[in-house]
């Protein structure tokens, strides 16, 4: 059984991730990767630098897990988020489950992924290529007077 | 009473600090530090209801304070 | 652009596939990996052997990918499954998506892995720790007589 | 006219062969190839509708053959 959820300030090894979610009894393994992207809301987009409210974002990853493990009957879960400054498609975040069935897996993948995005600590500060530097507020992205 | 305020991203930007202490009298609540933290430069970045953690976990406006508990503001977050 | 479905004998390696569809316009990568397992259906499984109807396996398998492709709006596919025999915690399939945006990510992963297993001409016979073997019927599997 | 019938897991086992030539009438279809299987020994364990692919796609019953046709049985499939 394996329950790991962390922050980490060096690039973020997937197929570690893997490794730690495998075992015999589970035929259906997931793996989400989210990535540092080029362009977002059409800025260009050079660089991320994520910061957090380190030891709270910690517990609230460590929540999370927990909470998927209960609600999906999931035993083998780790999550990984960088902090720092990361390079365009470097992963921000790992998320690795594993589950006798994939129905379970991809419930709970996708349920943890939401649940860092909604209440996980974590801030990110975009550098655009025009050298300028912007926290970014997804509540405001989500406007649709910003489209 | 003494409390610690932690403030992070685009607030620690707004308000020029990351950490301060504030004296509230006792009984005071998560709203009524957020009107004393609201006389500060650089508050109007706050929103009305910003979300707030104490001692590292969320909590609610009505929620009444403790001396030296640690009360951290929360910006959107966006991590993920 | 990668539009990438192939049967393979060697092991399937997820790193590679991964490679294959990052890009720096997509945020999100989602790899979904189906293992062997070491029981199934209450009984001990010591490996498995898959067979294909080769060319029209390949051919689904490819048409799988484009058809997601259009329905998700997914430009990076790479889908491998394997065939032969298998050892336990063995990947017997691989399918890495990845998009600009999540949703469409485990959308897209889960839509594939549900046509793979409705359409492509493969079979399983799982091999028991008992030295018998056995062609599994999912379609029986799924009866309630046989809970 | 002669089409190729090709046979998978469990139902080349039944049948004790993965390929056979079967010689039909003229504009026979997929049923009618299917009745012509059946009386074969070891036909018994193909369902009353099978899954058939000719020529590499997926087929219904009442789909007209033509002479040099590759016909699959297909049984329930098992990938992922």
């Amino acid at each position: 059984m394996t329950m790991d959820a962390r922050l980490v300030r060096d690039p973020i090894n997937t197929s570690a991730l893997l490794a730690r979610v495998s075992r015999p009894s589970n035929g259906a393994v997931l793996l989400f990767v989210g990535v540092v992207r080029d362009v977002n809301d059409g800025r260009a987009v050079s660089g991320i630098e994520y910061s957090a409210y380190e030891p709270m974002a910690a517990r609230e990853l460590g929540d999370i897990a927990r909470e998927a493990g209960k609600r999906f009957s999931l035993e083998d879960i780790a999550i990984e988020h960088r902090v720092g400054e990361l390079a365009l498609e470097e992963a921000s975040i790992g998320i690795a489950v594993a589950h006798p069935h994939r129905a379970e897996a991809y419930e709970a993948s996708r349920w943890i992924i939401e649940e860092v995005k909604r209440r996980v600590p974590i801030w990110k500060r975009e550098h655009y290529a025009d050298g300028t530097r912007e926290w970014v507020d997804p509540t405001r992205a989500a406007a649709p007077a910003r489209t | 009473m003494s409390v610690t305020v932690l403030l992070f991203a685009s607030y620690a930007d707004a308000l020029g600090t990351s950490s301060l202490r504030l004296d509230l009298e006792d009984g005071s609540t998560v709203r009524q530090l957020l009107g004393r933290l609201r006389e500060r430069a650089g508050a109007h970045a706050l929103p009305p209801e910003p979300m707030v953690a104490v001692n590292e976990r969320y909590a609610r406006g009505e929620l009444v304070l403790a001396a030296g508990d640690t009360v951290a503001i929360i910006p959107p977050v966006a991590g993920g």
